[in-house]
């Protein structure tokens, strides 16, 4: 498939590790960091990490970055698109229930 | 209400007349004209792309308008006039239980005066269901655990049918009633039998019994907070944000006392869950109105409603609703 | 490309290269897996509609007396469940797209041959267990669950239905998946995007719905079978849920479910239309679009289930008007098709007696809708009749009528057989008028207010006129859709031998045998023309293509 | 080296007969485009199936925050954090896994892939203590839940309400439960594989199902990625 072995000989084992050590680091770095109190930004900065997380293992581990074809990158948009979707829409409802 | 829903209706009924019309002559007509001949090819046509953009461009802008026009129905159906009469409906397999801010008690049967906006605050004990007067056209789901709320003002007085329209179990189709509209003065004559005095007089006397009385104190040296004048407005909670205290904060206020702690208090509240029946919290919640005398969403004390009612009605009913 | 072996000299065809149960319940072939599918759903359309005709007779009259209350309402679930889960999702995407799919796109079988075997036994396994269901009592709580009635207060088999239409669900899951990466990834030479036949678009935006609305309701249903047994309380309220967050996982999917038996129903009504006017379709590219842009906006709409509900006035207002975003689309289809029609030469065979039901049927359905996106309208018309009538000629008068019409199309490249033309017109006829007899009353029935599911109206006896309509109606109805049922039957065994190409019809599928080889094609195809090349067919010459405006 | 010879042969004769070659496709790229695009799409799936939960727990952490904050607290977020940690090492075992047999590195190959089931297997055992924990703690939803006179946190006195509690509990369990579901079947996957592995059946030109394999795999990771800070992490400052 969208196989990284392409043509570039160049051992992807550095990137692989350097991921590694990445994501290693936002964990600790998420649990560290829910101790400390940043009042309404703890969920913010926990999601931001998680999502930099699995940014991260999609494009490396995952090989979406070096993917021949953009088709995988739109599966991909394009679910976490209607995850959005399905999450908004309804909390368009429960966010302005007490409005009226 | 109806006159609008029904306007509207019309107009719909118009504009869909008038499209299945379009397709259907233009479908029959070319079916009928273009019909297959010996030695007369069909002629390929690519499309026409002032064509796409015409039919879709005209639907849309008709849909808009209808969409305002029906939002502006809806967002009145939503929201009930301030000076409304209440009536409390607890709803359960298979009956409606109706409950009158002076007191009066009925089941399946909700009598109201003609030309009189009523607001009604709606819920289950059970499931789901849904009250619903056709003649009204007003519908609402009555949801358990919440209130929901909705609002009519009958036009012509006579009896009409009330449904559950949201399927609750096996006497579903049973769950019906009436909406009985009567003219003011036998309306007057009718409130004026069986009451065991007004809902927020009920409320009064639980409010008494549970020992709500002995926090809740009418001066600022109370455990929780003075209910006076609290209704309808907006509260500061301990964790800095604010809500209007409507009829379902005080119900969870109620059965779930932590949940949402005025700035200052303590949450040393216990919960009424389980203590309270759905009869007993209307009640409450109607005394907690009565003590907010500015009245915003509330009634006047229950007392003064009946005698201000005819006068107020009769005013109104000039205008055509 | 890869070279083809000499075709041996009688024909085998996928029905005939195997004989014995084995051959078909091991087979991986896409066109036997399709047959599966057939005789399946054919079963299930059967039940559904026995269900139905007990519903139209007990509503003969206004008094409860043909059935019990329990039984009544035990009718017209399962009538729902079957129905939707077991015979139109599957209907025409299970049936003719997997019989259409690979061979329309020149593809020996679909990308995932043995999992789209797999798909036809969770569809069975789920259809077991759901059948399982109704023999030992059934479901009462409407095929929407609605909590908290379906988790704390039916005592009925919830856990087992729930599960059925889970494993079930699975299934469409699979074929949806199937289908994207078939249509992605076999096209055969020449085959483009822009050459694609209109039913692949519309199995592509069918699978789209199938692949991110389906595993939504499959986590609701778990979650109310856990809530059922376990009385978690994320549905009941009475433990601090919220019986609306139900409604809103469920609509998440349910809505978009009805664009999963309409799509694909469109696609069949524009390879027919073409056929038979022998026509490319106006606006080749504005159907193909309109079909993702339905399933996309149909994702965005669901909360119009919800008006009366108890969500939020604001909320209501975007669904609202969302949903006229996602009509129109499907008004520019049937504009199309329409001016399909000009200047074309119109042959009117059973199948574009069917397209033509489609359109009527498909238009005033689609009509209604708009009453019922309508905030203040839908406030009235909402769980009266209004509604059923409405999703009738959505599902039956949309879905069916172009299910049937694409069986008729296919059939002599499905079986080999040719149907009896006049007897196929003759159930055109009485499918369409049995139909509208049914539910058009029943439109006018909602807006006087009777609500939905309700099994005694005899306070309400002014309503009984319109529902002995309606029965008649179901009657004539019950009647069209079992002529064709004797028919095809008969024609498997007495019809004429069906020649590769009866209609002269353009796409890949008619370049092969009646019926098809194991492996569609003698030869990989390459495809060196337009779609619906009806001029080269015809006259023998590419006309000169007007493009109007 | 002779793994690779025989690799070179069998690729010369890919085109005219290929056992690995389904008979639906044309040639050995079409057919792992079809694999890893249906992977894809499957995954798709799966994030809309977890995405109905996600969107469940959005509102009653939005309703509920201070009691989803009690029963977070109650639970060892130092496992989680632990369990997070062994699951990135997984990853990073199934790239080199598939970066071995790219590469030919057979034995390689073998060890990354029976690594990646013990740290596979170590997350279950860790994720086993974790809800043995909260069934000796009566946390589980049901007939013998209990979480009477638990504290919010950051307002002592304060007892957090215990169906609320329990609605965290009923979420945490089924992700959490779903989700090691879908690390058992990746177990299972990665038997097969192994198998597969052991028998010489992967070569630098064909490792389709080591390659969407560990697409699950990391789809798996990624999930619990996300829960880990919603579920374990909720105001653990205070």
């Amino acid at each position: 498939m969208s196989a990284p072995s392409d043509h570039s000989k160049s051992s992807p084992l550095t990137t692989y590790f350097t991921v590694w050590v990445a994501l290693l680091c936002g964990t600790f770095l998420t649990y560290e960091v829910a101790k400390i109190d940043l009042g309404p930004w703890n969920a913010a900065v926990a999601l931001t990490i998680a999502s930099a997380k699995a940014l991260l293992v999609a494009l490396f581990f995952m090989h979406i970055k070096g993917a021949h074809e953009r088709l995988l990158k739109l599966v991909v948009i394009t679910t976490i698109a209607f995850l959005i979707i399905l999450l908004s829409l309804s909390m368009a409802d429960y966010a302005t229930r007490l409005w009226s | 209400m109806a006159g609008n829903v029904d306007a509207l209706y019309i107009f719909l009924l118009i504009v869909s007349g008038l499209m299945t019309l379009l397709i259907f002559t233009t479908v029959i007509y070319f079916a009928a004209r273009y019909r297959h001949r010996q030695g007369v090819p069909a002629e390929q046509i690519e499309g026409s792309n002032k064509l796409e953009i015409t039919w879709t461009t005209i639907p849309f802008l008709v849909f808009i308008a209808i969409f305002f026009w029906s939002a502006t129905i809806y967002f009145k159906a939503r929201t009930p006039p301030r000076d409304s009469t209440e009536v409390y409906v607890v709803a359960k397999q298979w009956m409606w239980k109706i409950e009158h801010a002076e007191g009066q008690r009925e089941i399946n049967e909700l009598h109201v005066p003609v030309g009189r906006d009523v607001k009604l605050i709606l819920t289950s004990q059970d499931v789901i269901h849904s009250f619903f007067v056709p003649a009204f056209r007003m519908k609402q789901d009555v949801l358990p655990g919440r209130y929901t709320i909705a609002w009519f003002r009958a036009t012509k007085p006579g009896t009409y049918h009330l449904f559950c329209s949201q399927y609750c179990g096996t006497q579903h189709s049973g769950m019906i009633g009436n909406v009985v509209v009567m003219e003011p003065a036998q309306y007057e004559a009718w409130m004026s039998g069986g009451s065991s005095g007004p809902l927020s007089a009920t409320g009064e006397k639980i409010f008494a019994e549970l020992g709500c009385a002995t926090c809740h104190r009418t001066d600022t040296q109370g455990r929780g907070p003075n209910l006076q004048g609290v209704f309808g407005r907006p509260v500061m909670l301990d964790d800095g944000r604010t809500v209007i205290a409507d009829e379902n904060y005080v119900r969870e206020s109620i059965l779930d006392p932590g949940a949402k702690v005025v700035q200052g208090f303590k949450p040393v509240m216990p919960t009424f869950q389980g203590l309270v029946s759905e009869e007993q919290l209307n009640a409450l919640i109607a005394y907690v109105k009565s003590l907010s005398n500015a009245g915003s969403a509330g009634s006047k004390t229950a007392a003064a409603a009946p005698q201000s009612a005819p006068a107020k009605a009769a005013g109104e009913r000039t205008q055509v609703e | 490309m890869a070279t083809a072996i000499a075709q041996p000299v009688e024909r085998t065809n996928y029905l005939n290269n195997e004989y014995g149960v084995k051959s078909w319940l091991l087979t991986t072939d896409h066109k036997r897996i399709a047959l599966l599918y057939l005789i399946s759903i054919t079963f299930f359309f059967f039940i559904g509609g026995f269900f139905a005709l007990l519903i139209r007779l007990e509503l003969l009259t206004p008094a409860g007396d043909l059935v019990q209350a329990d039984t009544y309402n035990k009718l017209f679930t399962m009538h729902g469940m079957v129905m939707i889960f077991f015979f139109l999702i599957p209907s025409i995407p299970a049936v003719l797209g997997n019989f259409l799919v690979p061979m329309m796109i020149g593809a020996k079988d679909l990308a995932f041959p043995r999992i789209n075997l797999l798909s036809w036994y969770l569809y069975i396994i789920g259809a077991a267990i759901m059948l399982h269901c109704i023999l030992t009592g059934g479901v009462d709580t409407g095929w929407t669950f609605y909590t908290p009635f379906s988790t704390e207060y039916t005592n009925t088999k919830i856990i087992e239905a729930g599960l059925g239409i889970f494993i079930a669900g699975f299934s469409s899951i699979l074929t949806g998946l199937n289908f994207v990466v078939t249509i992605h990834r076999m096209r055969c030479p020449g085959m483009t995007w822009s050459r694609l036949p209109l039913f692949i678009w519309a199995h592509y935006a069918t699978s789209i719905i199938q692949i991110l609305g389906t595993p939504v309701i499959a986590i609701t249903l778990l979650l109310v079978v856990a809530e059922r047994a376990l009385h978690l309380g994320i549905f009941d309220p009475k433990l601090g849920g919220d019986p609306l967050l139900f409604q809103h996982l469920f609509w998440f999917y349910s809505h978009p479910a009805v664009y999963i038996m309409i799509l694909p129903s469109m696609g069949v009504v524009s390879e027919i239309i073409a056929c038979f006017a022998r026509k490319r379709i106006f606006g080749y590219s504005f159907v193909a679009f309109s079909s993702i842009a339905i399933a996309v906006f149909g994702f965005l709409v669901w909360a119009h289930h919800m008006f009366v509900a108890g969500i939020s006035v604001y909320a209501a207002l975007v669904f609202s008007l969302l949903s006229y975003a996602v009509a129109v689309p499907s008004a520019v289809k049937v504009f199309n098709w329409t001016a399909t029609l000009y200047k074309g030469s119109i042959h009117y065979d059973a199948p574009m007696l069917y397209a033509f039901g489609f359109l009527g049927l498909f238009t005033i359905g689609g009509l209604t809708g708009l009453f019922l996106a309508s905030l203040g309208v839908d406030i009235h018309v909402h769980d009266t009749y209004f509604v059923v009538a409405h999703f009738h000629y959505i599902m039956v008068g949309g879905a069916l009528m172009g299910y049937l019409g694409g069986m008729h199309f296919w059939w002599p490249k499905i079986s080999g057989r040719l149907y009896p033309e006049g007897w196929a017109r003759l159930a055109a006829l009485i499918v369409f008028i049995g139909f509208n007899l049914t539910f058009f009353p029943q439109f006018i029935l909602g807006y006087l207010g009777m609500p939905r599911r309700f099994y005694d109206y005899s306070h309400m006896p002014e309503f009984q006129i319109l529902n002995v309509f309606s029965t008649a109606g179901a009657t004539i109805l019950g009647v069209g859709y079992l002529l064709p049922m004797i028919y095809f039957l008969w024609s498997m065994r007495y019809g004429k031998p069906a020649p590769d190409n009866p209609w002269n019809a353009a796409g890949l599928e008619w370049k092969t045998a009646s019926p098809p080889p194991t492996f569609n094609f003698d030869e990989e195809p390459v495809v060196t023309w337009e779609a619906y090349n009806y001029d080269e067919i015809d006259t023998g010459h590419k006309q000169e293509v007007e493009v109007v405006g | 080296m002779s793994d690779s010879q025989i690799v070179v042969e069998t690729a010369s004769h890919a085109e005219v007969h290929n056992p690995a070659l389904q008979h639906q496709f044309a040639e050995p790229q079409q057919q792992r485009d079809a694999a890893s695009l249906g992977m894809w799409i499957f995954l798709a799936t799966e994030v809309m199936f977890f995405g109905g939960l996600f969107c469940a727990y959005l509102i009653y952490r939005t309703w509920y925050f201070s009691d989803f904050a009690a029963a977070s607290t109650s639970i060892n977020a130092a496992l989680g954090g632990a369990n997070t940690a062994v699951l990135i090492c997984s990853s990073l075992t199934v790239v080199l896994a598939i970066w071995a047999a790219q590469t030919s590195r057979r034995s390689l190959m073998l060890l990354m892939l029976v690594l990646t089931m013990l740290f596979g297997c170590a997350f279950l055992g860790i994720k086993g203590v974790e809800y043995h924990d909260k069934f000796v703690e009566h946390h589980v939803p049901g007939a013998s839940f209990s979480f009477e006179h638990e504290e919010i946190p950051g307002h002592p006195g304060q007892y957090a309400n215990p169906h609320h509690a329990e609605i965290f509990f009923a979420l945490y369990f089924i992700m959490t439960g779903l989700h090691a579901l879908h690390m058992i079947v990746g177990l299972g996957i990665f038997t097969w594989l192994l198998w597969m592995a052991w028998k010489r059946r992967f070569t630098p030109e064909y490792y389709t199902p080591l390659e969407i394999g560990g697409l699950y795999w990391h789809f798996v990771d990624i999930i619990w990625i996300y829960l880990f800070p919603l579920l374990y992490l909720i105001d653990r400052h205070k």
